[in-house]
């Protein structure tokens, strides 16, 4: 426990309710027959850093990848409920996946970078969107994105390498580059620093703690070390359901839940 | 947490900052439009379909319907020898003039005299010319029958068959049509009695070739065919995967395995008489295989065949993500079980696909058979694949080339037994097909 | 094994007699397989049959043509050097067009002035300048020229070309003009065989079916057919007259209408007893029943020869009259 | 004993091989220390191919080996000077002598015994004539012996060859079941058996080649001495003569140019408008169309594939030519006030638009089924970006399946150039020489076909001229395969 | 440092020196002209848990791969020095790659289950070396191997379901289930834990401890406590080179490499 409650005291201080950026109500996914979340009720507060924390398969990353409607890619998965992005129904008919998806960026569980290359990955976002009018401001976003990502210094002699051919670390921070690329207004990262070495690991959550100024952050992690760090709400989600959830300094210390109590303190991170 | 929440939404919404530009609505202009253009090759492609279907049905149908009429048949003892002198010789039985048979029986149901040439004439021409068969066969069966009389269907002339399906145009001057005011005459007549009757044709898909058309059929041309299609599968498509995972998994990059790859991808590009001309100097001069035997035509199809199954199984091996080798052979996997076990099965829709074209080019191809003999009348089943025989689009091809009106049909009509084959082919390959497909 | 059956390869034009007579044939003598007839020209078939002597090769070549001397040769060399040749009948080429149109009547002459490429006017040699039928003739009618005629890998274009076009181009004195304005035989020749190719005139290099559907498709057209594929489509084609002489079986076989061409098969002799029911097949085709009057050949559309000249043909099968052995 | 029971006993020889060869491996991983190379079933078919292929191998050269032996021996014994008499040719005589010997074997035991060397001609044939089976007339009385030496030389070839091809089969699986040991490395032999077959496989396809461009060769050869390559591949005028024993001998102008570019012109046509349609009809597909609409239209765009290439020619001529023929008169009429058509019935067009109905599978159905394995992962990272399905798929799908849909392109343009039916019956045989869309042209493919059935005469330019045109298409289609290779070379390298 | 130093102690304690199984000798890798390692000689006793530590891209994967020739597989990369397993060269044109792979098991930094059902993910390994001669024995050792793992209790009621539907940690887990199922002498596991949660975490950390009585193990981390916790022996890449290499327990309390103690202690992990 003296651990974690040390790197509390490290991190930043958890600030004052904030307004709510996304909620989810009830949210329900199936795949096929088998049900992943049951019910999830959550408020993801703006300009803050939520981390989900949770055993494996759990259905952490199902849940994050309803908050984009990305699980709508999966023709199994069924999802029920109401999900919120500043009082939009992002399930609504109506709403536009891409847009959706453009305020919503995701950075995924394994490294997927596009066969192109290292350039062309970081700028694919924003050319499709037309963030850029000139090859120099497509240059700039590139180079800010992948210095932001902690990659800069490693490729920045060969961009027009294919970003298959980086390590797995690297393949992580490419794909983190992208994401931040498209500047979107809310940003998902399903364990962002997994394949990362701590140098690494430690650009990204600066980064994490930057983007919060501006952005509202949801990450999935199993460091709670980490979620110790770097957020200001942690959700523990337990067997698709959502166990607790509070400030982080509080979850840490003073968990409600006796499952959370177990997960924290059975740790090893 | 409810009132948290209404409360935040409430800030959010009067803090709301504008929504950057991401020029929405032009891309999902662009994204209808690149959807629409999916539909309408689609449907452009389905539209031609359609037509073409709807060309040759519309146009077949009626081939396999085919007029018969119902003569009551005297084995005269006289035109065809009795019972003892045909356990002695079969010669007389053979040869006896069975077309008189079927003439007298006719006249006597038309009842026109015999004596009255024109009348009989024309109604000589309501039969089939190649009754003397059917006749023969009913004889040699049974030799009882000799000396009695029965009642036979037996096939209508052609001519007769197409003027009742309204394929000749009846109003044009008497000399300018095939069958005659007199003809006419007698159908009505025949019709009245009901001896007249259109029966299923059944020997469209069992007769060999035949000059008549009411007794051609397509019976050797579909033997012909399976001889070949099986030859081609058995062959093209093992040599066809295994060439490819050679070139695509073993083969190390070098001049020799470009001299290979560029050798397949022309060969795709040879014009197909031009395998023909091939089998002719190889198989047919060089190896002494007989012309015109299914054999031939099965390998020159092989050859022809090959290209197109290699590069689309090449293709879909070259999908197969690397990572799925690497766990494999992680794993103490030797590379032939990598491929056989995770690498085919995967590539298999893809192989799937290469074969069924493959196999519908083949299946359809002429050109190549012209030079080894196959475009060909051939009367006799063949019994093994050296025998001769032709195959469905060569019979299709010859039967277009007929004048004959009749062969009109009949053609459309072998290209509806053609697709059926084709059919069949289609959905056992889409069915093994289902089983692999999967994304990853 | 494979030489117990007759085959029998060569011109498309004399398939369907020849399958006919091989239907026939299986049908009246049950101890023979029927004969195998291969399509696929003359020229495939005669050279197949020159390929050589044995059990792998074939019996019988049908001809639209008759042989030349190079092919005479050539099969000499591959060992083939008795070859009997056997005419049968003639085809009749006639001119036709659509049913519903107007109705022609020709000459060489017209035909020349109409399909040339060049022709004579006011003196001159000039492209062919006629757009129109009524512009070649008054008499007839004013629709556009657009003629089929066979491609020149066809037997029939050499008739068409030699009995319509040469004469037309010396009754109508486009011969003399041609040589008049300067061009030695040999090019005047060549001119009076040359067919315009302003697109009035299209080449057919498939079979009469292709021309009857052109002809379908474009009712102003006229068609180059045989008789036979002719006769059977009466009801869809209008024949042109040529020099007033309507075409017909007879009128062909006395020699009163000029277009038509011979028709042949060449038996390889030395096949002779040694492939089942060979010379039994060659004499069953001359027979009577198969190609003389009344006959299923002659009903499709054969011009059957005259009685004494089938004779003669069977005689000459008979007596072993070969043409390899004499060159 | 026949090929076919010789086969089946060589395979059981084989197989009982293998079984013993498990056996005896599966009780060696029993022992306790030892740890196997290879696994039993690997011992079994490293058995299994010892016993089989060298057995086969040998059955094979036996079986075309001993013809030719027995036959010399046969025709050497022919009577001097009959051969000259009965003006038969040695290889009609061999077939007689054959077909009798094969009578012969046919008769039951007690006829046959009758039979002697001395036996006249005559009465064998009347034995067989009673067992229905027909003997040339042109048989001659010594054919009689030689028949029956023949049937006595094939009957000990029989034998021997039995007898040797068992040898080999159990000879090669008791030395290969001797082998077995832990350490014999089966797989590694097993495998390099089964690369050879792979490597055999892909060398077909050379073979093939080689094969093509002998059976074309000599003609070819041929063909360029009696007429100028330089007049052929830069002539512009296509125009050979019937035959050329007109007056003037001339075999007519034999200009490969206006074939050449038909050829390009239509192909080019045909996939201008195959390539948009099908690739247009995979993405659809593969990416926007539910599973049951897939597995529906995809097998009915691959019936357009299998249709006889008649048949869409015959829809040419019938339906599409006039169509786009009348279409154009009243499109002018509509412009111009004057109703004359600009297409032809027969035209570049025509051609182009029906071949295209037929390649449109080629290209729809391959790129299908690559598009369908690139990985979901790549759709998931770019549609997270918040691109629509359209930009996936024209940025990061068509990019990531380009190899393939690549070689699918290359399919369908090959098929378009080989094509002859529908070129004949769409754009006609005239060999014209222009740039309008809307006239007719003709292709290389179609004069082959033309020129090698026709009723010209067979060893003169006119006939010979296919061959050169099969060989120089071969060369062209050739180069620019190379090329195309070199492209898709230095493309590839950029992404991998 | 005090961390680490508590981890150290709870871990097990440093055995004597082993017996060497595999060593390697100047090895030098190449991808196309770029070079990953710059001659990497290294020894890994038997029977003990190396860790391979340093920052993203130094080439720790390269050289993992280098041990089974699994770099063979990819056309760039040209490998070029010694290394001996069990004093036999890997690299002899003799040596059987495939039995190499079979003795020197791995698993991959990405997880790559097949495209097949969990059971048959398992059970392949087994299947084409013939580990299992019935059903039983092989429903036993996909059984054991998936319990081991720790995912067992998640899957046991879906073994017929796609691996490839799992989750992104279930799939990592499945990939350590596959590579043990083969019982190989060397297990080389890259990051096996970087998509774990400290449950699933602890649970693989057992596993090797396990294995150990028996197998070799060489395993590649960026968790410092990890590589604490379970390994005895620790290198230290950097940059394509080793930078250090030592018992652990020294490593992490006394390195001698200026650029190891910069990097432990500049952790985060
Ligand atoms: N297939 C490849 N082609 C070209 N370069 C490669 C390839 N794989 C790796 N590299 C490069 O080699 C170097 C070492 O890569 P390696 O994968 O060994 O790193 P690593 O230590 O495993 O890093 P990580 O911890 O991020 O996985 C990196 O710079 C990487 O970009
Ligand atoms: N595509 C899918 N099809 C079927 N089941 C799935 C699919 N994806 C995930 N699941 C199942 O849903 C449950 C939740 O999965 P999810 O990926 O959300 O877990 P997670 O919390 O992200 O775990 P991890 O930390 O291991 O990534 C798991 O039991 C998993 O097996
Ligand atoms: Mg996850
Ligand atoms: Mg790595």
């Amino acid at each position: 426990m003296e651990n974690i409650q040390a790197t509390l005291h490290k991190g930043p201080a958890v600030e004052a309710s904030r307004p709510i950026k996304m909620t989810s109500k009830d949210v329900i996914v199936h795949y096929g027959a088998k049900q992943a979340l049951n019910g999830i009720t959550l408020d993801i507060p703006e300009r803050q850093v939520t981390a989900l924390i949770g055993p494996s398969g759990c259905g952490k990353s199902t849940y994050l990848r309803c908050l984009n409607r990305m699980n709508d890619t999966i023709d199994s998965a069924k999802v029920a409920g109401k999900i919120l992005l500043d009082g939009e129904d992002v399930y609504d008919p109506d709403i536009d996946v891409v847009e959706l998806r453009a305020r919503v960026g995701m950075v995924f569980q394994k490294p997927n970078p596009f066969p192109k290359s290292i350039y062309e990955n970081v700028s694919y976002g924003p050319k499709i969107h037309g963030l850029a009018h000139s090859k120099q401001e497509m240059d700039e976003i590139v180079h800010t994105s992948l210095r932001k990502a902690g990659l800069w210094r490693e490729v920045h002699d060969r961009l027009d390498e294919p970003g298959t051919g980086l390590s797995g670390g690297q393949q992580q921070r490419l794909c983190i580059a992208r994401a931040i690329a498209v500047s979107p207004e809310v940003i998902l990262m399903d364990e962002p620093c997994s394949a990362l070495d701590p140098i690494a690991t430690a650009t990204v959550e600066e980064l994490i703690d930057e983007l919060r100024e501006n952005y509202t952050i949801v990450i999935v992690t199993h460091s709670m070390q980490q979620a110790a760090r770097v957020s200001q709400l942690t959700a523990m989600f337990h067997l698709g359901d959502l166990a607790e959830v509070g400030p982080t300094e509080k979850m840490f210390s003073n968990p409600d839940d006796k499952r959370t109590q177990d997960y924290i303190t059975g740790r090893f991170g | 947490m409810s009132d948290a929440t209404a409360n935040g939404i409430a800030d959010t919404a009067a803090g709301r900052k504008p929504r950057r530009d991401i020029g929405i609505k032009k891309r999902y202009a662009a994204e209808r439009r690149f959807k629409a253009y999916g539909i309408i090759a689609i449907a452009i492609g389905l539209g031609f379909l359609v037509m073409l279907m709807w060309s040759i049905f519309s146009k077949g149908y009626t081939a396999f319907w085919q007029t018969e009429i119902q003569v009551p048949i005297t084995f005269s003892e006289q035109v065809i020898g009795t019972a003892e002198q045909a356990n002695d010789s079969q010669t007389k039985l053979l040869m006896a003039n069975y077309p008189q048979l079927a003439r007298d029986g006719l006249i006597q149901l038309l009842g026109i005299s015999a004596d009255d040439k024109k009348a009989v004439s024309a109604a000589n021409g309501l039969i089939s010319s190649g009754t003397r068969v059917t006749l023969r066969d009913i004889v040699m069966n049974d030799l009882s029958v000799i000396g009695t009389t029965e009642n036979v269907w037996l096939y209508a002339s052609s001519e007769l068959d197409s003027a009742l399906k309204g394929q000749y145009d009846l109003n044009v001057p008497e000399n300018r049509r095939p069958i005659s005011d007199l003809q006419l005459e007698y159908i009505d007549k025949l019709e009245q009695q009901g001896a007249i009757e259109q029966r299923f044709n059944w020997g469209l898909f069992t007769s060999g070739a035949s000059s008549r058309a009411e007794t051609a059929g397509v019976g050797v041309a579909i033997i012909g065919s399976l001889y070949m299609m099986l030859i081609v599968l058995v062959l093209a498509l093992p040599i066809g995967v295994a060439a490819s995972i050679y070139l695509e998994e073993f083969a190390p990059k070098n001049k020799f395995t470009d001299l290979i790859e560029v050798n397949i991808n022309n060969l795709a590009a040879v014009p197909s008489i031009v395998f023909g001309l091939l089998g002719l100097a190889v198989f047919i001069n060089w190896f002494g295989l007989p012309r015109s035997a299914a054999l031939v035509g099965g390998l020159v199809l092989t050859l022809m065949t090959l290209p197109t199954i290699i590069i689309a199984t090449r293709a879909a091996l070259r999908a197969v993500p690397p990572s799925i080798r690497a766990a494999a052979l992680g794993l103490g996997a030797s590379k032939n079980q990598t491929v056989f076990h995770h690498v085919l099965p995967l590539a298999m829709p893809g192989i799937l696909t290469g074969t069924i074209i493959g196999l519908a080019q083949a299946l359809g191809e002429t050109a190549p058979l012209l030079l080894i003999g196959m475009v060909a009348f051939v009367a006799d089943y063949p019994s093994t694949p050296l025998d001769p025989s032709t195959a469905l689009p060569v019979q299709i091809y010859m039967w277009a080339n007929e004048a004959e009106r009749a062969f009109v049909e009949r053609t459309s009509g072998a290209i509806i037994i053609l697709l059926g084959f084709l059919a069949i082919m289609n959905v056992s390959a889409i069915l093994l097909r289902r089983r692999f497909e999967r994304r990853w | 094994q494979s030489n117990q059956q007759i085959h029998v390869a060569g011109s498309s034009t004399v398939l369907p007699y020849a399958q006919i007579v091989a239907e026939n044939f299986g049908e009246t003598f049950p101890d023979y397989q029927t004969p195998v007839v291969e399509s696929g020209g003359s020229s495939a078939g005669l050279k197949q049959f020159c390929a050589g002597v044995g059990p792998d090769t074939i019996d019988i070549a049908n001809a639209s043509r008759s042989i030349r001397e190079s092919e005479i040769k050539a099969c000499a060399d591959a060992g083939v050097t008795e070859i009997s040749e056997v005419k049968f009948g003639y085809d009749g080429i006639v001119f036709a067009s659509s049913a519903s149109g107007p109705d022609f009547k020709l000459t060489p002459a017209l035909v020349f002035q109409a399909m040339a490429a060049k022709v004579p006017q006011d003196g001159k040699v000039v492209e062919n300048p006629n757009k129109s039928w009524n512009q070649v003739d008054a008499s007839l009618p004013d629709q556009q020229i657009t003629a089929f005629i066979p491609a020149s890998n066809h037997g029939t274009r050499e008739v068409f070309e030699e009995k319509v076009l040469m004469q037309g181009c010396k009754d109508s004195g486009a011969m003399e003009a041609f040589t008049k304005s300067g061009m030695d035989e040999d090019a005047a020749e060549e001119a009076c065989m040359s067919v315009r190719n302003d697109g009035s005139v299209s080449e057919i290099s498939g079979d009469y079916t292709e021309t009857l559907a052109r002809i379908e498709a474009n009712k102003q057209a006229i068609g180059v057919f045989g008789l036979a594929f002719y006769e059977q489509n009466q009801d869809k084609l209008k024949v042109a007259t040529i020099n007033d002489i309507v075409p017909s079986a007879e009128t062909i076989a006395s020699g009163e209408y000029p277009v038509s061409r011979p028709l042949f098969f060449y038996v390889k002799r030395a096949h002779l007893g040694v492939v089942p029911g060979l010379s039994e097949y060659v004499q069953f085709f001359l027979s009577e029943q198969m190609t003389g009057e009344g006959s299923p050949t002659v009903d499709y559309g054969l011009v059957a020869l005259p009685a004494n000249e089938r004779e003669e043909q069977i005689s000459n099968f008979e007596n072993g009259t070969a043409l390899g052995s004499k060159s | 004993m026949s090929t076919f029971t010789i086969i089946p006993i060589v395979f059981v020889i084989g197989l009982v091989g293998a079984v013993m060869a498990y056996r005896r491996s599966r009780a060696l991983v029993g022992k306790d220390g030892v740890k196997m190379h290879s696994r039993p079933t690997y011992h079994a078919s490293f058995v299994a191919c010892w016993g089989i292929i060298p057995a086969l191998l040998t059955l094979a050269v036996w079986l075309i080996v001993s013809p030719i032996v027995i036959s010399t021996n046969v025709s050497g014994n022919f009577p001097e000077g009959v051969l000259a008499q009965s003006q038969l040719t040695e290889g009609l005589a061999y077939g007689i002598v054959e077909s009798i010997g094969t009578g012969l074997r046919v008769l039951p035991d007690d006829e046959r015994a009758t039979i002697t060397d001395t036996t006249p001609v005559a009465d064998v044939t009347a034995l067989l004539r009673n067992r229905g089976i027909p003997t040339a007339s042109a048989a001659t009385d010594w054919m009689v012996p030689l028949a029956l030496q023949l049937n006595s030389l094939q009957f000990w070839s029989r034998w021997a060859m039995t007898l040797v091809v068992f040898v080999v089969a159990v000879a090669g699986t008791f030395w290969s079941y001797r082998q077995i040991a832990p350490r014999l490395r089966a797989r590694n032999n097993v495998e390099r058996i089964v690369n050879g077959a792979l490597i055999a496989a892909s060398s077909i396809a050379i073979m093939t080649t080689v094969g093509i461009v002998f059976s074309m060769l000599f003609e070819t050869i041929d063909f360029f001495s009696r007429i100028s390559p330089a007049e052929f591949f830069f002539g512009t005028v296509w125009e050979p003569r019937f035959s050329n024993v007109g007056s003037s001998g001339n075999a007519g102008s034999f200009g490969f140019i206006p074939l050449l570019a038909g050829t390009l012109y239509i192909g080019a046509v045909a996939m201008l408008i195959a390539v948009p349609i099908g690739l247009f009809a995979a993405i659809y597909m593969a990416e926007y169309a539910d599973n049951r609409t897939r597995s529906i239209v995809k097998p009915l765009l691959e019936v357009l594939a299998g249709i006889p290439t008649i048949v869409y020619g015959f829809f040419a001529l019938i339906t599409v030519g006039p169509f786009l023929r009348d279409l154009s008169a009243q499109i002018s009429g509509l412009v111009s006030g004057n109703y004359v058509s600009f297409i032809e019935a027969q035209s570049v067009l025509t051609a182009g638009l029906v071949m295209a109905i037929m390649l449109i599978p080629f290209v729809s159905s391959l790129s299908d089924d690559i598009i369908t394995s690139v990985p979901t992962s790549l759709r998931d990272g770019s549609l997270g970006l918040g691109a629509t399905r359209s930009e996936t798929i024209k940025r990061v799908i068509l990019p990531a399946a380009l190899p393939g849909i690549v070689s699918a392109v290359l399919l369908t343009a090959s098929r378009a150039i080989g094509e002859t039916m529908i070129v004949v019956l769409a754009a006609g045989v005239a060999a014209n020489l222009t740039l309008n869309p809307f006239e007719p042209m003709t292709t290389i493919t179609v004069k082959i076909v033309a020129q090698l059935t026709g009723d010209l005469e067979f060893n003169t330019p006119q006939t010979l001229v296919a061959f050169a045109l099969g060989m120089t298409l071969f060369v062209i289609t050739l180069c620019l395969n190379v090329y195309a290779l070199y492209i898709v070379r230095k493309y590839k390298e950029q992404y991998e």
